[in-house]
């Protein structure tokens, strides 16, 4: 459950890195090449390993492990860091190794743990997320898979090679309709995306499958709503990593912001606010790390329904407080939070996509309440 | 028929006679007339409209008709505002002349400004803007460091203001300066100027929610006529306090445009939808409700303030002002937030294609709105002013 | 809307009153005297005119209104007084006059004026308040109604002469069942009460009513939700009272003592703190007031459900207002507040009662919700 | 196997022998054993449970042998409180100086001190009280005014303490005192005297929630040997913050024992009830589930930093327990509220017939729990102990 001292080591060189390679200027150097990350520090990272951080060494990965890559993820929004990281080396990966054939996981690893190959997790259809009523389809003709679908605002999505994407497999005789995921190369004919202008800068698109045609072993086994908890982790753990950043951001402030002949910090009605801001990051911080030993743990401790439980309380926990907090950075700060030129914004629009990316807090709390019979 | 009622009678008639068809319909914000030397009227009805307004002095109802004023009485004001409400009259003039320099004129002025400055708002004819905050001197805004030199003839201005709304387009500025560094209150004087004179420079600020009305305005040796001091020199903290009532008093009445853009229940049922008649996201719902009930209250609030007015003295105004105005920036960002919210995917696009149009304005209003609890006096500030005005509590000894 | 010369007057006078006549302390000799309230003080209400405020001159009422009986709520309210007028000389005069006949106006309001007689709303069944669920029924006989069920908790049920109670009608022919107010005298054979300790020490009861032989003209006509609407307006302008007495108490210990060698009230977290609740205060009242103003204005105004929405919107607020407040009372007041010997606790233990009376601040936030269309 | 393994597998067999079967059963609030002269068990195998343990040192597991205590390392000590976990085992002895006095005793306590008070304290046989606040000095606790006077042989006490939990109850008070006025902080000293010194009156307090533990003492002349002066004279402040970390680690993790009474979401499925499945009051539901969540996430911070706790230095420390303070405060009376409006009418007996007893309990708590954010340094406090010790903010200047 502690942090034992190769993940401390690991936490350092993260933060140094992103702090270094990839600061909150990025998102704005980003911003201004019409780019969503840039190809040389995508390069680093998986020099660095990261990108095979949850990938065996068998596989060329560095099998550093989901609380190690959590706490990259961490390091990496701190400065709002735009990478494949999220969806390639932890949600892509992720869903592989729990859920590919070792067919799959042979020839998609390696490529994944190199950098090479982006994945991007495509599943929403509609304003909001509702995996359930997924309309996107797989119809089986003879040996392959007919897609045919919409996809709304996938993260990465113009940019990954490789679209895992939730549809709705037929029924067969008495079977009932179910949802699967499948691997789509974005090259595959009838595949075509466009790329949309976010209010943060990310490289989302909509993407549309036009009687896709893929192979029979393109469908990923397991459970489909497991690769959506672990989505919903690693967007906490970024989550975590702004906000934790955005309060550091307000604290400087209120240490160096002189008004009525006082550091504004010396405010009590400013010191409480920000003292439970940070009580709140405390609970959020928990929920999030034991939700990524949850991943290390896998199947053992992860009985009655604990991991999904322990994805939507971190996913919503996180999304609570880097909103509140993000919106207090603005305040705190005041008339130069509002201006383009402070980094208060970025924090603010990018807690608006996470919060909305895999379920709202307002989703995940309604998830939480079904899991506790309510 | 009594007085008041033959007054309702006749402004009714008058305004069936004048009022243009075109102007009693909803105003986006690109129609609005802010009058001034650079007006622009996006109709001739706009431009009439404004004309026999300003004519009758009702563009300024309750001030004096030797100002330009229409010399309304408070019943006659509320009976006008009746009849312009019920045939859904556009506003023909928005302008801080009217809304924060005029009252302060009228009250601290003297009578050759007023005779000066005052019927050329009343008909839209010069725009103001103010300058009141500083880079160094936001919340703290006696802190103001704005020189203001005695050069016999003149006074001689260097310093910078920030915030300074549609500076760009504004012909004139009501501005604090320091005119005495040895004491902080005491050394503020309040002058206004005309911005064509020399060394007054204007660059517009780029926010968060995208371009904005905000400048910042640059003052470098701008030379400014003596009689254009309002009151006494070292004299302007009391004005720079009375015109910040105003413009909270102002800003409440208009709660940040509320009404603009998508209405929130309307978008819960259409983006979120229903199942068996309920909003199918219940946590939503009822933040939805809650926030929705808070908005009824205040604007039932400022209602009944509105009709209690006359009798409640200055001071009380002033803690109303910041009730109001806390209130309102926290409803419009709670509303603006509960829209994103209903929104979901379709709340997240900065702009160009693939997204509804009503959804990219949303968004920006959103981020504009992070702006209410901070401009007009923060809401920590104004909670400052309530907690001691209101409430009687006492600084620490 | 605004208050006139006369309604300021009996403020005046209704505040002085209940501050003399029945401070707090009489909540503490109530309690030890094992009584609700004190007869005598009700006799003084009385002959103030306030039992008959709602009633016209030619019932031998006062005719001050819905607005100025809701100010002489407001001021019992500030004391915690206890007597019948919410129960008798606003809930019940008002269900009378507003859907009583001629005959039962003329032999019921007269005595609702002098304060010789009280009523009391016998509505709940459950732990909480549905009165659509309500199982009380009530069938025609011959020319009598026959009366079964039970009530939880009424409020002055241990001391109301006059019941008014809901009960469902059975259905005749192609009718499907409706529910209906009844005016049950409390010395009906059949009817037995026993009354309840309330954790506020009020006069609540447990009332079953066995095979109760009514007459046929003590049905009540109109709409049943009407009643239940001007009772949430009652009991909000009760909440309101003690909402701004409570946030008075608060006040002056904020003023007086010190710590640290500073009045506490200088401090700004405190500052901020009450300022907030003072907002919320005058939100609350300007939806209380609203709700009287609509009362007096009656039929006229109140088109498109504005007297339900003002009634949900008023016992919510109030509810939640009171609630803030009183939590704050206690917390603010520190150790001292937590005694018996104090008055915090009387605040938040009545809090607690009138918020659970006639649907909680969740069950008005669900209605408004409802008539929004959502 | 390891020497912890081998360690495990000793105590797993012991515990086994030694734990009686009805001490691992769920307690209620009378069984709890508090030991002391006036020492009462509800059970013979309470009683056993207690001796057996305490001539382990297992009362205080951490503590050293030579005071009686267990002398565990953290690896045992851990190991240790999860077979005690394991096998659900009754605290064998609750105590404040286990608790509180015990840990700063082992810091600032002589050696003649330490050999004296602590043994009795792991065995159950002497019961401590806290005399900190005082009616004039609550939050403020260094503003206390009870006299301590040199007597040359002896210290005499005057002054009043309340809010002295089970002060009727307990055999010995640690106290803080007055020994110099003309200094605030630097003016206090630690002294514990017997509750039997002439002179110690106590008056228990009624609480809105009814009969409480606490209590009110008076002392008067009370005369205290010179060798009951805990640390340096004049040295008790350091002392006494010491002691209030050690009591807000305990107040949370025990999170106001907030595991007792009836159950949140049993109790909304059966006051209030499902509709397809779905609480019918949607707003309650959706604050209930916010609730549950924040409360697991607090438990999860608490097994965190209990496993970090080895790593962490004291100011870190000292900064979490007042974290984990104003969590758990916050925390129970939000469950407390919660579980009110879930029982609807149930909730509002005070006594008597016609109220469920669960309901009548949860009453009671509900209003004891406001206590919650006073008792152990107010959540005001706390908050400003983590904004300076945590996050480093300024005093004013």
């Amino acid at each position: 459950m502690s942090m034992n001292s190769d993940q401390q080591m690991l936490e350092d060189s993260a933060r140094q890195f992103f702090a270094e390679r990839s600061p909150t200027a990025a998102v704005r150097s980003n911003r201004a090449a019409g780019r969503s990350f840039d190809p040389d520090i995508w390069h680093e990272i998986a020099e660095l390993g990261f990108a095979g951080a949850l990938i065996p060494e068998t596989y060329g990965g560095s099998g550093i492990g989901y609380r190690g890559l959590g706490v990259v993820l961490d390091a990496a929004g701190r400065s709002l860091a735009a990478s494949p990281l999220l969806q390639s080396a932890f949600i892509g990966a992720a869903a592989i190794l729990r859920h590919g054939s070792p067919e799959q996981q042979a020839s998609i690893l390696p490529r994944i743990a190199s950098g090479e190959l982006t994945l991007a997790l495509a599943v929403d259809e509609h304003a909001h997320h509702r995996p359930e009523d997924t309309r996107t389809r797989a119809r089986r003709v003879g040996d392959q898979w007919i897609l045919d679908g919409r996809k709304r605002l996938v993260a990465d999505g113009d940019s990954a090679a490789l679209l895992l994407t939730l549809a709705r497999v037929e029924a067969k005789g008495s079977e009932s309709d179910r949802l699967q995921w499948f691997l789509v190369p974005a090259a595959t004919a009838g595949v075509t995306r466009q790329r949309r202008h976010m209010v943060d800068g990310e490289g989302f698109a909509d993407i549309e499958f036009a009687a896709v045609e893929l192979g029979q072993h393109t469908a990923l086994g397991g459970a489909w709503q497991d690769v959506l908890d672990i989505a919903c982790i690693g967007v906490a753990s970024t989550m975590q990593g702004a906000a934790e950043a955005a309060l550091a951001l307000t604290l400087d402030h209120l240490k160096t912001r002189s008004q009525f002949g006082q550091l504004i910090g010396s405010f009590q009605a400013l010191q409480h606010r920000v003292a439970r801001l940070y009580v709140d990051l405390q609970l959020s911080r928990a929920a999030v790390t034991a939700a990524l030993d949850a991943l290390d743990a896998h199947g053992e401790a992860n009985a009655d329904g604990r991991l999904q439980r322990l994805a939507s309380l971190c996913k919503a926990l996180c999304g609570e407080t880097l909103h509140d907090i993000s919106n207090d950075t603005v305040q705190l700060h005041g008339g130069i939070g509002m201006t383009d030129v402070h980094d208060s914004g970025l924090f603010l629009k990018r807690a608006r996509v996470l919060e909305t990316l895999y379920g709202s807090s307002s989703h995940h709390r309604d998830r939480y309440a079904h899991l506790l019979g309510l | 028929m009594n007085e008041i009622e033959e007054f309702r009678h006749a402004t009714r008639q008058w305004l069936e006679t004048h009022c243009p068809a075109s102007m009693r319909t909803p105003m986006s914000e690109r129609e609005v007339v802010w009058g001034g030397r650079k007006a622009s009227f996006h109709s001739a009805d706009a431009e009439q409209w404004l004309r026999v307004m300003a004519e009758r002095g009702w563009t300024a109802p309750s001030w004096p008709r030797q100002y330009g004023g229409g010399g309304l009485d408070a019943a006659q004001h509320a009976v006008l505002q009746e009849e312009l409400r019920r045939i859904k009259a556009r506003p023909p003039l928005y302008s801080f002349g009217l809304w924060m320099f005029g009252p302060v004129l009228l009250e601290f002025g003297n009578e050759e400004q007023k005779q000066r400055f005052l019927p050329p708002i009343v008909r839209g004819e010069i725009r103001w803007c103010q300058g009141y905050s500083e880079p160094g001197a936001g919340s703290d805004l006696a802190s103001l460091a704005t020189r203001c030199e005695d050069q016999g003839d003149h006074f001689l201005i260097n310093g910078q203001k920030i915030w300074t709304s549609y500076a760009n387009l504004a012909d004139w500025m009501f501005c604090l300066v320091r005119t005495d560094t040895r004491t902080k209150h005491g050394g503020i004087s309040f002058v206004v100027f005309d911005m064509r004179t020399s060394g007054v420079e204007t660059r517009p600020i780029q926010l968060i929610s995208g371009e904005s009305p905000f400048c910042e305005t640059f003052l470098t040796d701008v030379r400014v006529p003596k009689d254009q001091l309002i009151g006494p020199l070292n004299g302007g903290w009391e004005i720079a306090k009375r015109l910040l009532m105003h413009e909270r008093t102002n800003i409440s009445a208009e709660a940040f445009g509320n009404a603009a853009g998508l209405d929130l229940v309307e978008a819960a049922r259409q983006f979120v939808g229903l199942r068996d008649g309920v909003l199918i996201d219940t946590d939503l719902r009822a933040r939805i409700a809650r926030h929705r009930m808070r908005d009824e209250a205040f604007r039932l609030a400022v209602q009944q303030a509105r009709a209690d007015g006359a009798r409640s003295g200055a001071a009380a105004a002033t803690a109303l002002a910041s009730i109001f105005k806390v209130a309102a920036a926290s409803l419009n960002q709670q509303r603006c937030e509960l829209l994103m919210e209903c929104l979901g995917h379709e709340g997240l696009g900065w702009e160009g294609d693939g997204f509804l149009t009503d959804g990219l304005r949303a968004t920006r209003h959103w981020l504009r709105s992070k702006g209410n609890s901070i401009e007009g006096g923060t809401t920590e500030i104004n909670l400052n002013v309530i907690a001691k005005r209101a409430l009687g509590l006492p600084d620490p000894s």
